[in-house]
């Protein structure tokens, strides 16, 4: 290769990296600011126990058996009470597309990290609503 | 280690814990800088997938296989899908394979896009490593508005796809496109035309079409040796819609080595190849995407229980063939038999005979140039 | 149609004859020099061929003459329950787009094949990867050492049927244990779909 | 009538503000005086004569082992920094206002963590080197001449005594990577010494043109000559771009990376040490850097020459900020060469260049009279 050339391309790749310096950087302060998530994001779930029938579709669609079903704890005539054990779910959708009576939603909260395996299985007083207990770090409230 | 070599030689394992080992382990027998063997080791993220195929139905079979590649996740699910719709005869709707095909390009776009990220990093510029990786991010997103997950896709099923086209996300499609466009010729600059990169890429890894046929190596490691073999040319696949576009194979003629040889450098070039023929079929099937159903109503009801029967589903993956051979006997929900193959396992392997010879730094390099993916040798 | 085109057209088909060998005329070779052979069409231009162990390294020679750019696809075994397994060899060829399957029924009793990982070394990591998860033997290779499997899993062979996994929670995930045989024809007592759910 | 009073007043303003704040300026320089003198007056009452403290107040505090301290500190902060941004990301962040306590952060922590021998490794050697190496590294900064009067140790053949430290670093590096006691370390240690062969002649042999035009080996004097007369750099661009690209490849950094080639043998001669001697190492690198950078400053872009109204100390930092930013630019924009090719680069194409640039010299001091020095 000519060395002139060589030169040449050397100075062109010094140009590439010295102007990416004055761009903006792509990365965000996490905590505080968070990204986009569309509505069909496949995060943690809610389970509408109004329109739930116990029918445990959504127990064998799960490939991880991830779900544990409780047909004795009853809120309403028909419904069930549903575990589900987030350290198996592998989050893909597979029963919320299994139960035909819209009891089961994706939701686009995604951060569920716990210090203890028990804590990640989310029984029926979790898993039907979404307020969360709000969290602060240095000082600043992030949820 | 073979007794007649000499005994100044230096066994080292370029082992498990190592920084660019990803989870493989080489036996690599030194004599000063130069690798005089070099004894492939497999089985540290051994998940015994085809066993597990065999507890799953036919509706959550594509999850395992897509976990065993996540950069190409749309392309490594396609097989078992497509083995299960021969088995059972289902139908696909025509719009379904339209979006099959272009989500299974905007894929291999990806994992190219992981793949220069992966060899920067190998190759010590971290520049270059992070550059292509936000360019990634867009594609991602792009994945996340279509299927609801950025990796985890779990897109196509058999009978059909299970997420449709909005146009939020045709919206991210053509940000994702913009961005790796424009910012494709600076990567050229970066990495064909740096000097550093020239030296340690050429004449580094050389094999021929015959070598490569025989050692089983497939996709852009044998298209940049000038040999066209290309799955969606050879062996058309009526669920999928190849033919509708006017697109040539990506070969490359390197132009040391003439047609028939090729180095770490020629199958840099043939990825840029193999992103300007994506985005050419990209752009000639988004239009053409037609109005109707996605998924096939009665799938649940098909795919509950299969005839039984044998298929081979194959695909051309972004590092090679990925294929799986299924058999199912009568009436039973789950596969009998599912033998995966992935091109990365020849790969693997290939560098028993490709590494003797050169030197050590160049170990990384020329493994990294054939773009090793754990999951498809350790299944 | 003037005589030079007829002629060409001609040339032309010859051509492409020699480079596109159909599934049919390759079987008709391997079936007129070993005709104990049985060969099946698999769908467009595949063709499947049973063969006893012991021609399986003159066919794999008669592939590498015959066809310049034979691809080596895949080598398993498939355990077909009461002691009979297969190996099954998969190859393509790209110039006559033809998938050849090679079929080898076996006995428990002398699992063992001839390699053909020297002709092809595509083939060697396959036939290591068979011999550990089935026990079948590949005489003259170069070294059967495990290569997916934990030592601890040296003599098991996992992926027999006879190799027990995990079963606890089967039941809750709604399959029924896959026990139906894979016998071709339809088995008499043929459970109804419902009854065989609720085992 | 009073709108001429109003604009008297109007101008008087500024007139105030200054005195105001010269008021100020002398308040504090009173105090600190007074305070400088009571010291000196303590000092002398203990020791007898006060020029060995002004010597021991350079020695420690000002240009000496604090600053150079905080400069390795603001080097590796500037270093991290603008890697963050060359690649898209902001660097660090949650510590001090910019991420500026990170460093003392890490410090910190990796002091406390537990610092293990391997099995393999000698160990009483193993706990020396690492500190041995700093030492080396930080002696050179001696003879840096930060200003005029702000020189540490003027000695007549200073260059000279810097290249004597500076060549022990890759021995030490050899030696760090034998005794580690493990595969990867003793092939690092062979690349640092096989690098040393490389870079090592340019490195010396590109300082010998501003010496000679110089007319001397003291970097002081080098430093005052083009004080008066003008930078080196334009007289000899050539020499500067070979002592930048030999300085890059003596310290180690990426183009030239690999006796700490991470993907290939872990953290190449580094790998085994943790705690207090990773510490140790790290800043030796970010040191050797530092001094590199000074030391270009000083032979090319005349030291502590520049407009008259700054201090000299503070041109010769911004000098250095300069100098070390387009060092980290250079150094992570090209892919990492394998260990013969650094060695064939710098033989074929470095040396040459270097004594190419003395021939220049040396017609250029003999035709054109081109002689500066004293």
């Amino acid at each position: 290769m000519s060395k002139l050339g060589t030169i040449a391309n050397s100075l062109r790749i010094l140009r590439h990296v010295f102007r990416r310096i004055f761009k903006r950087p792509f990365t965000y302060f996490y905590p505080w600011e968070d990204r986009y998530y569309p509505e069909l994001t496949r995060g943690r779930h809610i389970h509408v126990r109004e329109n739930c029938t116990a029918c445990s579709q959504c127990v064998r669609a799960c490939p991880v058996v991830a779900i544990r079903i409780d047909k004795e704890d009853k809120k309403y005539e028909k419904d069930a009470a549903l575990y589900f054990d987030y350290s198996r779910c592998l989050f893909c959708g597979l029963c919320v597309q299994a139960c035909n009576f819209d009891a089961l939603f994706h939701t686009p909260i995604v951060d569920l990290s716990a210090d203890s395996q028990e804590k990640l299985i989310y029984g029926p007083d979790r898993i039907t609503k979404i307020e969360r207990e709000p969290l602060e770090w240095r000082g600043r409230k992030i949820r | 280690m073979k007794p007649d070599i000499s005994d100044e030689a230096v066994e080292l394992w370029f082992g498990p814990q190592h920084v660019a080992a990803h989870g493989w382990a080489t036996k690599l027998t030194l004599v000063g800088d130069y690798i005089v063997e070099c004894d492939p080791n497999a089985g540290y993220f051994h998940r015994s997938a085809e066993k597990c195929l065999e507890f799953r139905n036919f509706r959550q079979g594509a999850l395992i296989m897509e976990r065993l590649c996540m950069p190409e996740a749309f392309l490594a699910e396609y097989p078992y899908v497509q083995a299960v719709e021969k088995i059972a005869e289902i139908e696909v709707p025509e719009k379904a394979k339209f979006m099959r095909t272009i989500m299974m390009e905007v894929s291999r776009i990806h994992s190219i896009q992981f793949w220069w990220g992966q060899l920067a990093g190998e190759l010590g510029l971290f520049t270059m490593v992070l550059w292509p990786w936000i360019d990634r991010e867009y594609t991602l997103d792009a994945f996340e508005e279509l299927t609801g997950s950025r990796h985890a896709v779990t897109y196509s099923t058999p009978g059909g796809v299970k997420y449709d086209f909005t146009d939020e996300f045709l919206r991210r499609l053509d940000l994702a496109i913009y961005h790796l466009e424009n910012h494709l010729g600076k990567f050229k600059d970066m990495i064909l035309k740096s000097p550093t990169f020239k030296a340690r890429a050429q004449n580094v890894g050389l094999f021929s079409t015959k070598e490569a046929l025989k050692l089983g190596l497939s996709g852009p490691n044998i298209r940049a040796c000038d040999y066209p073999m290309d799955l969606r040319k050879d062996a058309h696949d009526p669920n999928l819609k190849y033919d509708q576009v006017d697109w040539e194979v990506p070969v490359l003629v390197s132009e040391e080595h003439g047609s028939g040889m090729c180095d770490a450098y020629d199958r840099m070039i043939q990825r840029f190849n193999e992103v300007d023929v994506a985005l050419q079929i990209i752009r000639g099937l988004l239009p053409q995407v037609p109005e109707g159903p996605i998924i096939d109503p009665k799938v649940r009801a098909k795919t509950n229980r299969l005839p039984a029967g044998e298929a081979y589903g194959r695909v051309e993956g972004a590092r090679g063939i990925s294929t799986l051979w299924l058999k199912t006997t009568d009436k039973a929900q789950t596969p009998y038999r599912a033998k995966i193959r992935g091109p990365c396992f020849n790969s693997y392997y290939a560098l028993k005979h490709l590494m003797p010879g050169l030197r050590f730094a160049d170990f990384v390099l020329v493994f990294g140039s054939l773009d090793p993916y754990v999951g498809w040798w350790d299944r | 149609m003037s005589i030079w085109e007829r002629w060409l057209f001609w040339r032309m088909s010859i051509l492409t004859e020699v480079l596109h060998v159909a599934a049919a005329t390759f079987a008709r070779e391997v079936i007129n020099k070993f005709p104990d052979v049985e060969s099946k069409p698999l769908n467009d231009n595949g063709v499947e061929l049973i063969t006893p162990r012991t021609h399986i390294r003159d066919i794999v020679n008669m592939i590498d003459e015959r066809f310049d750019d034979a691809f080596p696809e895949l080598v398993f075994g498939v355990d077909l329950e009461e002691g009979n397994f297969e190996v099954i060899y998969i190859f393509w060829m790209r110039s006559s787009s033809l998938l050849l399957q090679i079929r080898i029924p076996l006995q428990e009793n002398d699992l063992w094949v001839d390699t053909v990982s020297d002709i092809f070394p595509g083939f060697e990591w396959h036939e290591r990867e068979t011999h550990e998860m089935f026990g079948i033997d590949f005489k003259g290779h170069q070294d059967l050492r495990l290569l997916l499997l934990p030592d601890e899993l040296e003599g098991q062979y996992p992926l027999r049927k006879s190799f027990k996994t995990d079963r606890s929670r089967l039941e809750e995930s709604g399959l029924t244990v896959p026990k139906p045989k894979p016998s071709p024809s339809a088995r008499p007592d043929d459970k109804p779909a419902k009854e065989a759910d609720s085992e | 009538m009073q709108f001429e009073d109003f604009i008297n007043w109007l101008n008087g303003i500024p007139g105030w503000l200054y005195d105001v704040l010269v008021w100020w300026f002398n308040a504090i320089w009173w105090w600190i005086n007074l305070l400088w003198d009571s010291i000196v007056i303590i000092w002398a009452s203990m020791f007898g004569n006060a020029e060995v403290l002004a010597y021991w107040f350079k020695a420690i505090v000002f240009p000496g082992l604090v600053f150079i301290l905080l400069g390795i500190i603001f080097t590796v902060w500037a270093t991290r920094k603008t890697w963050g941004r060359i690649q898209g990301r902001r660097g660090p962040y949650n510590l001090g206002k910019y991420g500026g306590l990170q460093l003392f952060a890490d410090a910190i922590k990796l002091i406390g963590k537990e610092s293990i021998i391997p099995k393999g490794a000698k160990r009483w050697m193993y706990r020396f080197l690492p500190s041995f190496l700093l030492v080396i590294v930080l002696l050179p900064f001696v003879f840096i001449p930060w200003d005029t009067d702000w020189v540490i140790v003027d000695l007549s053949v200073s260059l000279v005594l810097i290249f004597a430290f500076l060549t022990a670093i890759p021995v030490i590096s050899l030696l760090a990577g034998w005794i580690s006691g493990s595969k990867y370390t003793i092939i690092g240690g062979f690349r640092a010494a096989n690098n040393q062969f490389a870079s090592e002649i340019p490195l010396v042999l590109s300082t010998v043109g501003p010496a000679m035009l110089a007319g001397s080996l003291s970097v002081l004097s080098i430093a005052q000559v083009q004080a008066d007369s003008f930078w080196f750099i334009f007289l000899l661009p050539l020499n500067f771009v070979t002592f930048l690209i030999s300085a890059v490849m003596s310290v180690g950094m990426v183009p030239f990376d690999a006796p700490v080639a991470d993907s290939e043998i872990l953290f190449g001669w580094r790998t085994e040490f943790s705690g207090i001697w990773f510490v140790m190492t790290y800043f030796a690198e970010f040191a050797e850097m530092l001094f590199y950078s000074a030391m270009m400053v000083t032979l090319f872009f005349g030291g502590f020459s520049g407009p008259a109204f700054l201090p000299g100390i503070v041109i010769f930092l911004i000098k250095l900020m300069i100098v070390m930013f387009f060092f980290i630019i250079v150094t992570s924009s090209f892919y990492r060469l394998r260990q013969d090719q650094i060695v064939s680069f710098s033989w074929k194409y470095l040396l040459p260049l270097t004594i190419l640039n003395i021939l220049i010299v040396m017609f250029g001091m003999a035709y054109f009279g081109l002689y500066i020095g004293g």
